[in-house]
C-alpha cells in the first residue's frame, strides 16, 4: 500500500531546485518511478513529499557535440536513447545496453538519471557509463557540480547526491580513436536483472596493436557498480591476446566482492565474470580494430 | 489534497480529481470503469496492465495517474471501432492466442503500440514488444503467430 | 476424414469475443453496491501458539466494518479428502496455533483496501513460538516438533502400490541400477491471483463470485465450515484467469470473504497480492525420490522399486492425491511385470504443497525417464529403442490399478524419431532428449464424498432452435466451454452458433466435480454428449412420426436438417422440429439430461493419453548456461475435438514444464519463500520460449465423447526429463535435482573435467 | 507362506511385505513393536530415502520372518 504523501510536479529545474533546498531530506524525487513506485507499494519507502521531475522538459534531451561528445538529460529515457540516432560510432554501446534493459513497457516511461539514481548494482546502464568515462552535472540551488560517475556509488543502493541535490545531465565524451567498445549481463531469463555484468572498452595505439587503454566495469559483482582495475593492469600497454584476456578475468574476478544469493552462489558469480571478462574483453578488441 | 487530473481516454476528455498515490491503473479501472487493464504482480513485472500513453506501452500499474496528466490513453476497451474489431483481436480469436484471457489486454495493448510504430516488425522484435508480459496459458508463440498474421496483411480491412 | 460438422473444426472460444474486448469480467473485476474490501492477517512464524489476538485498535479505526478471528468461526477443520476426517486439518482462521509463515490469523472489512490493509497492521498478535520443522527428513525423527496433535513422526498419509514379485525378480535382473533425485516446488502462478467476492444476505442466502476450478467444491466446502445449507449457498464462477490445480480447494479468500460478510450483510471482496500468492496459497509438492530399476541385456525392464517422502508443508490439501498419483505414474507408461511404490507425505512448517498441473506425474516423470536413459546408456541401447521396447500398447492392464484402452505410445515414438532423423547432425554443444509421458483424464477417486455423478449437464431447447447447454464444469481458460458447446452441437446436429453455455454456477447449472485432473473433455464431455442426445432423442421421435417413413430406414440430425439417412433430401428443417415438439409438449421447453460417473474403469481413470517430447538444448560450457532450441511434442489425446485448444494447452505447458525443469522453484529459509515476486520467481517469457512443434497422431478412444480423451495436464510431464536427458546428451553432465539451473549444470562440468584429470 | 501383523493381525504373503505394511502404517501401536525389538522406527523411515537397498526393511523383515510367520 502506498502512504500517502504531498506531490509537487515543477515544471522548471529551478523549481524543482527550489522545492528540494525547502523540504531538505524528507523528500523523495521521481522521475519515470519504474523502481521507486515498487518501493513504495512494498511500504519501504515513504516520503513524505514526492517532486515528480518526469514533466521537466529542459532535463528531457540527448544532444551531439561533437568532440565535447553527447549530453543526455537526466530525464531522457530509456527507449529514447536506445532508438537515437546519436547512438553510432562508439556510442553504440549505449543502444545495445539499452536495448537489454528491462522491457519495453519500462524503457518507455523509465529514464536514464532514474535508473543511475536507484543505484541498484546489478542495473544494465552503470557499467557501460563508466568505461564510457561519463560524467555527472548535479544541480542544487546553491550552484552546480560534475562528478565521474565512477564516484557516484557510495554504497549499497546509494548515491553522491547531497539533499537537496538533483542529477541533470549524464556527460559521455567523445570515445577516442581505435576504440571498442562492448557490454554483456549474465542472467538465466532474457532481459532479466544482471546476474552479473561486464563492460570493457578498449583503446588501441594508432598503428601498432597495442592497448593503449582499457576500462573494465562490473555489475553485480560488490554492493555497488566498479572498475576492475587491477584486471585492467594486465592489459594495459600490452599487445592484448587470448591468454592475457584469460588471465585479466582471473584477476577481475578476484578483485570482485559478489554476493551469494538465490540467483547465484558467489563462487558461481566468480565464474561467470571470468567468462564475461574474457569474451567482452575480447568483443571490444574486435570492434577497437575495426574502428 | 486530490489533484485535478485532465486527460483523454479512448478519444474522451476527463477532468478528475484524484489522489496524488492513485496510479493510472487504479484510475481507468476504479474511476472509469475500464477494468481491461489487469492488476497480477504489484511488481512492475508481469505486464497485465499495459495500455498505451502517448504512443507508447506503459505498465499503468507503476505510473502515478497525475503523470499522465494532459496525456492521451488507450485501453484495449478503446481498441475496436464500436462492433468491429482491430485486426490485432481478430487475429488472437483466429490463432487461440487467449486462454483464460487474464494476460490479453496488456498483450493487444503492447502488440498494437509495436505496429503502431513499425508495421513490419521481425518476429525477434515481436517476441521483444510482448517480453513484459507474462502468460501461463499460451506459451507465447500462438501470439506471436497473431502478430505475424497481421503483419502480413491477413486482416487488412476489407479482408 | 471425418465426417463431423463442428469437431476437428479450427473455431473461435466461445468465450473469445469478450475476452479481446477487455469486456470479460473476473472476480477480481466485479464490484457491487455498497461493498467492502477485506484483507487477511497472516503468520509471521512457521510453527507458534497464539496466545492472544488483540483486534479494538483495528476495529476503532475509521472505515474498518468488521474484524473477525478464530473465534468467529465455528471451529470447523476444512479438507477436500471429506471422507477421511483425519485429514480435514485447516482450519483456514487459526483458532489456537499457526503453523506455517502465512497461516491466516485474522481478516478485516473496511470501505477500501488501503484501510483493510492499515487496519491489519493494528492488529496485535501475541504468539508463543514453537520449535519448527522444514525438512521432512528431519520432521520425521522421534525428537522434531510435532505439527498436528496425534500425528505422530509428522507422518500424513502413506500410500503403498505392489504388483508381481518385485525381490524375486531383481534376483533375474541383469542390469539393476539405483538413483537418488530431488525435485523442487513451483507455483501455480495464475494471472489472476485467488479472489471472491462474497454477499450474504438478509434471507440467510450466500453468494460467493470466485475464481475457482470447481464451484461445486467450493458450495460444499463453505456449507461446511458455515454450516449453511449446500442449496443456501451459490458459488458462480466468472472468467477465471488460471487455475492449474491451485484454484479447486477452498481458499482463504473465499472463507474469510463469506466470514466477514455474514457478520455485515454486505458484498465483501478480497483479492490476494502476488507476493501473498506466493507464500500463502497452496503450490506444487518437493520430493526426495529413490529409484531402482531392474533390467534384461536386452533392456527389458523386469521390475521397479521406487520410494518418496514428500515435503508436505502445513495441511494435507490435495497432497494425498499427489502422493498416490506420483506413485501410480512412476510406472507409466511402462509395462513393469513387477512395481512397489511406498511414498510418505510428511508434515512441515511450510507453505502447504498439493495439486498443480500435472499431478505428482511431472515428478516421476522426472525421475523415471532420466533413469530409462541412463539404463539405455549402460546397456548400449537406443533410448527410443527401449522405450518401445516397454512401453504401454493398446488394452494393457496396469495390475490391479488401471485398464489401458487406447495407446498410441507407439506410433508417437515412431513421429519423434523421424523428427529426430530429420533435425540431422547437431551443431556442438547441442543435444536432443526425449521423455515418454501418460496421464489420466480424469480420477475416479471419490475422497469428496460427492453423493451426485462426477459429470452432469442440461440441455434445453427453446422455440427458436437456440440451446442452452448447463454444465458445473469450470472454465479456466484450458477451454472447456468451447469444447463441450462443440460435443453438444456435433451431437444434436446444429451449428455451434446455436449453443449458448451457462457453465460453472452453482444456482443454475447441475453439479460437476470441476476442471481438475484433465476430467472435463472425458468426462463433462460424456455427461454433455448424453444430454444431447436425450434431447435429440424427443426431436427424432417428433421428427419419425412426422415422416412417417417406413421404420425400416434410418433417421438422422445434421447442419440443423432431419432427413433419411439415405436420401438426406427427404426431411425437414431442425427449426420446425422444435417448434413441432414444444406445442405437442404442451408448451414445454425441450429439456435433456446427462450425467457420467466412471464404473468398472479401474482405480485411477477410465482413459489414459500418451506422448513423446523431444527437446533440443544448446549449452554453453562456460557458464552451464543453456537455451531450449526446440520443443516437439507428440501426444495422443484420441480425437481431437477443439485442435484450437489443444495447440494451446501444448504451447502452454511448455512453458510451465519448461519452467519447472530450467528455473522455478521456491526456495526458503526456515519457512520463508525467498522469492515471492516475478522479480525474482523467474519465468519463462517470450524472448526465452523454444520454438515448439506438434506431432499429430492418431488415436480413438472408445470410452470418450467422439473417441476424445486427456490433452491438459499430461503435457507438463515430459519436459524437465527431455531436458536433463538433451543436457546429457549435449555436454554429458547429468543433473538429479530439479530445477536444472546453469549452475548446477557448470557444476556438474567441472565435476566430470577434475575426474577426467 | 503367510505372516500375520503382531499388532493389527493384517496378514502377508510375506515377512518383507510385512515389514513394509508395518512400517507404512507409523501408527504409535506400530512403532512400538518395532522399536521393542531394538529399531529405531524413524531411522528404519528415513533410510529408505537416504541409503539404497532398504538395509533398515531387510533387518525387520529378518525379525518378523522368525516370530509373526503363521503355522501352514
Amino acid at each position: 500500500m502506498i502512504r500517502d504523501f504531498e506531490y509537487f510536479a515543477p515544471k522548471t529545474l529551478e523549481e524543482a531546485l527550489t522545492l528540494l533546498d525547502k523540504y531538505q531530506d524528507n523528500y523523495k524525487v521521481i522521475a519515470g518511478g519504474q523502481s521507486l513506485l515498487k518501493l513504495m507499494r512494498q511500504g519501504l519507502v515513504t516520503p513524505q513529499y514526492l517532486i515528480d521531475i518526469k514533466g521537466i522538459s529542459e532535463l528531457n534531451y540527448i544532444k551531439s557535440e561533437g568532440k565535447k561528445g553527447l549530453r543526455i538529460g537526466a530525464l531522457a529515457t530509456h527507449r529514447a536513447i536506445e532508438e537515437s540516432p546519436m547512438m553510432k560510432n562508439g556510442f553504440s554501446i549505449l543502444a545495445e545496453m539499452e536495448q537489454r534493459l528491462a522491457y519495453i513497457q519500462i524503457r518507455n516511461w523509465g529514464t536514464l538519471g532514474g535508473n543511475l539514481c536507484h543505484a541498484d548494482p546489478a542495473q544494465d546502464s552503470a557499467p557501460v557509463l563508466i568505461v564510457l568515462n561519463a560524467n555527472l552535472r548535479i544541480a542544487s540551488q546553491k550552484g552546480e557540480r560534475t562528478m565521474a560517475i565512477e564516484d557516484f556509488f557510495p554504497d549499497y543502493l546509494q548515491t553522491a547526491l547531497k539533499p537537496s541535490e538533483l542529477l541533470a545531465e549524464i556527460q559521455v565524451p567523445a570515445v577516442p580513436p581505435h576504440t571498442g567498445t562492448a557490454y554483456a549481463k549474465f542472467n538465466i531469463i532474457e532481459n532479466d536483472l544482471a546476474t552479473v555484468a561486464v563492460a570493457v572498452s578498449t583503446t588501441l595505439s594508432s598503428g601498432a596493436d597495442v592497448c593503449q587503454d582499457i576500462r573494465i566495469a562490473l555489475g553485480a559483482a560488490a554492493p555497488t557498480p566498479m572498475r576492475a582495475k587491477r584486471a585492467e593492469g594486465v592489459l594495459r600497454g600490452k599487445k592484448i591476446t587470448d591468454n592475457l584476456l584469460t588471465e585479466a578475468g582471473e584477476i577481475a574476478s578476484a578483485e570482485a566482492e559478489p554476493l551469494s544469493d538465490i540467483n547465484a552462489s558467489e563462487e558461481y558469480r566468480r565464474q561467470l565474470i571470468k567468462v564475461l571478462v574474457k569474451r567482452i574483453g575480447k568483443e571490444a578488441l574486435t570492434r577497437a580494430r575495426q574502428a | 489534497m486530490k489533484k485535478e487530473l485532465r486527460f483523454t481516454v479512448n478519444g474522451e476528455a476527463y477532468e478528475l480529481y484524484v489522489k496524488p498515490k492513485s496510479l493510472l491503473m487504479d484510475v481507468l479501472r476504479d474511476q472509469l470503469g475500464l477494468t481491461g487493464a489487469k492488476r497480477s504482480c504489484d511488481t512492475n513485472t508481469c505486464g497485465t496492465c499495459t495500455v498505451i500513453l502517448n504512443g507508447m506501452a506503459v505498465n499503468s500499474c507503476s505510473i502515478l495517474a497525475l503523470q499522465a496528466n494532459g496525456g492521451e490513453v488507450l485501453t484495449v476497451e478503446g481498441l475496436a471501432k464500436k462492433t468491429e474489431l482491430h485486426p490485432l483481436q481478430k487475429a488472437f480469436l483466429d490463432y487461440g492466442s487467449v486462454q483464460c484471457g487474464f494476460c490479453t489486454p496488456g498483450m493487444l495493448m503492447a502488440t498494437k503500440a509495436l505496429l503502431d510504430k513499425n508495421p513490419n516488425p521481425t518476429k525477434e522484435q515481436i517476441k521483444e514488444a510482448i517480453d513484459a508480459n507474462l502468460c501461463r496459458c499460451t506459451g507465447y508463440n500462438s501470439i506471436i503467430r497473431a502478430v505475424t498474421a497481421v503483419v502480413k496483411g491477413e486482416y487488412e480491412e476489407g479482408k | 476424414m471425418s465426417n463431423y460438422s463442428v469437431i476437428g473444426k479450427r473455431v473461435h472460444r466461445v468465450d473469445g469475443m469478450e475476452k479481446v474486448t477487455g469486456n470479460a469480467k473476473y472476480t477480481f473485476d466485479l464490484v457491487l453496491p455498497n461493498m467492502l474490501y477485506g484483507k487477511i492477517l497472516r503468520s509471521i512464524h512457521p510453527h507458534a501458539k497464539i496466545v492472544n489476538i488483540d483486534t479494538t485498535l483495528a476495529e476503532k479505526m475509521i472505515g474498518v466494518k468488521a474484524v473477525v478471528t478464530g473465534k468467529d468461526t465455528l471451529g470447523r477443520k476444512n479438507g477436500i479428502w471429506r471422507r477421511f476426517p483425519e485429514l480435514c486439518d485447516e482450519e483456514i482462521l487459526c483458532r489456537t496455533k499457526v503453523r506455517f509463515i502465512g497461516d491466516p490469523v485474522a481478516a478485516v472489512a473496511a470501505i477500501d483496501e488501503d484501510t483493510a490493509e492499515e487496519a491489519c497492521q493494528l492488529i496485535k498478535v501475541e504468539y508463543e513460538e514453537l520449535p519448527a520443522v522444514f525438512d521432512p527428513l528431519e520432521a520425521i525423527k522421534e525428537d522434531a516438533p510435532q505439527i498436528h496433535e496425534g500425528v505422530e513422526l509428522n507422518i500424513n498419509v502413506t500410500r503403498h502400490i505392489e504388483w508381481g514379485d518385485v525381490d524375486e525378480a531383481f534376483k533375474h535382473c541383469d542390469y539393476i541400477r539405483e538413483d537418488r533425485f530431488k525435485t523442487q516446488s513451483q507455483h501455480h502462478v495464475c494471472m489472476e491471483t485467488h479472489d471472491a467476492v462474497a454477499s450474504f444476505d438478509y434471507n440467510g442466502k450466500l453468494t460467493v463470485w470466485t475464481s475457482t476450478q470447481s464451484s461445486y467444491f467450493i458450495q460444499r466446502l463453505l456449507a461446511d465450515m458455515l454450516e449453511i445449507r449446500e442449496g443456501d449457498i451459490r458459488v458462480i464462477k466468472p472468467p477465471t484467469g488460471g487455475g492449474f490445480g491451485s484454484k479447486f480447494e477452498l481458499d482463504s479468500a473465499q472463507f474469510c470473504a463469506s466470514l466477514l460478510s455474514m457478520k455485515l450483510c454486505q458484498p465483501v471482496k478480497i483479492v490476494l497480492t502476488r507476493a501473498e500468492e506466493f507464500t500463502a496459497t497452496k503450490r506444487r509438492t518437493p520430493m526426495h525420490y529413490f529409484s531402482k530399476i531392474g533390467a534384461k541385456k536386452d533392456g527389458t525392464f523386469l521390475a521397479k522399486e521406487v520410494r518418496v517422502l514428500t515435503e508436505g508443508g502445513a495441511y494435507t490439501g490435495m497432497g494425498a492425491t499427489a502422493l498416490y498419483l506420483t506413485g501410480f505414474f512412476s510406472s507409466f507408461p511402462y509395462k513393469y511385470p513387477n512395481y512397489r511404490y511406498d511414498g510418505y507425505r510428511v508434515y512441515t512448517n511450510t507453505a502447504p504443497t498439493s495439486a498443480c498441473r500435472g499431478f505428482g506425474a511431472p515428478q516421476s516423470t522426472f525421475v523415471g525417464e532420466s533413469q530409462i536413459d541412463m539404463v539405455a546408456e549402460a546397456l548400449g541401447i537406443d533410448p527410443i529403442e527401449i522405450r518401445r521396447k516397454n512401453g504401454m500398447t493398446p488394452n494393457y492392464e496396469v495390475p490391479g490399478q488401471a485398464f489401458i484402452q487406447s495407446c498410441e505410445l507407439h506410433q508417437s515414438l515412431d513421429k519423434t524419431e523421424e523428427h529426430i532423423k530429420q533435425r540431422g547432425k547437431l551443431p556442438p554443444n547441442h543435444g536432443i532428449g526425449i521423455a515418454c509421458y501418460g496421464f489420466m483424464s480424469g480420477g475416479i477417486f471419490n475422497w469428496f464424498d460427492t453423493p451426485y455423478a462426477f459429470s452432469s449437464a442440461l440441455v434445453r431447447i427453446n422455440i427458436d432452435g437456440k440451446v442452452d447447454l448447463f454444465t458445473g464444469a469450470c472454465e479456466i481458460g484450458q477451454g472447456s466451454d468451447t469444447t463441450l458447446s462443440m460435443i453438444c452441437a456435433e451431437e444434436l446436429g446444429v451449428g455451434l452458433e446455436d449453443i449458448r453455455i451457462h457453465s460453472g454456477d452453482t444456482g443454475i447449472c447441475p453439479a460437476d466435480l470441476g476442471s481438475w485432473g484433465s476430467r472435463e473433455t472425458l468426462m463433462n464431455g460424456n455427461a454433455v454428449k448424453m444430454a444431447a442426445a436425450d434431447a435429440k432423442r424427443q426431436l427424432m421421435a417428433f421428427a419419425a412420426a412426422k415422416l412417417g417413413a417406413n421404420i425400416v430406414y434410418d433417421l438422422n440430425m445434421k447442419d440443423r436438417w432431419f432427413h433419411l439417412v439415405d436420401r438426406p433430401e427427404k426431411g425437414f428443417s431442425y427449426y420446425d422440429i422444435v417448434k413441432g415438439v414444444i406445442r405437442g409438449n404442451d408448451g414445454e421447453a425441450i429439456i435433456g439430461r446427462g450425467h457420467y460417473t466412471p464404473h468398472r474403469k479401474g482405480m485411477i481413470s477410465p482413459a489414459y493419453s500418451f506422448g513423446v517430447q523431444a527437446v533440443e538444448v544448446e549449452v554453453d560450457p562456460e557458464t552451464g548456461r543453456y537455451k531450449l532450441v526446440n520443443v516437439s511434442t507428440a501426444h495422443e489425446s484420441g480425437t481431437v475435438i477443439n485442435p484450437v485448444g489443444i495447440e494451446g494447452q501444448l504451447e502452454g505447458a511448455i512453458m510451465m514444464a519448461g519452467g519447472y525443469g530450467l528455473c522455478e522453484d521456491q526456495p526458503m529459509d526456515k519457512g520463508k519463500i525467498l522469492n515471492p515476486s516475478f522479480d525474482d520467481y523467474k519465468l519463462i517469457r517470450s524472448l526465452d520460449m523454444p520454438e515448439t512443434k506438434i506431432l499429430e497422431i492418431e488415436s480413438y478412444e472408445p470410452e470418450g465423447p467422439f473417441g476424445a480423451k486427456e490433452a491438459g495436464e499430461g503435457l507438463t510431464n515430459p519436459t524437465a526429463g527431455a531436458i536433463g536427458n538433451a543436457i546429457y546428451k549435449a555436454v554429458g553432465v547429468r543433473i538429479n535435482d530439479l530445477p536444472i539451473t546453469p549452475e548446477k549444470v557448470f557444476r556438474a562440468l567441472r565435476e566430470k573435467e577434475k575426474q577426467g584429470k | 507362506m503367510s505372516y500375520q501383523c503382531p499388532v493389527c493381525k493384517k496378514v502377508s504373503s510375506s515377512a518383507m511385505d510385512l515389514t513394509r505394511h508395518m512400517i507404512g502404517r507409523g501408527d504409535k501401536v506400530h512403532r512400538d513393536w518395532i522399536n521393542s525389538k531394538g529399531f529405531k522406527f524413524s531411522e528404519l523411515l528415513a533410510l529408505q530415502f537416504k541409503s539404497f537397498g532398504g538395509e533398515g526393511y531387510r533387518a525387520l523383515a529378518e525379525v518378523i520372518e522368525k516370530e509373526t510367520k503363521l503355522e501352514g
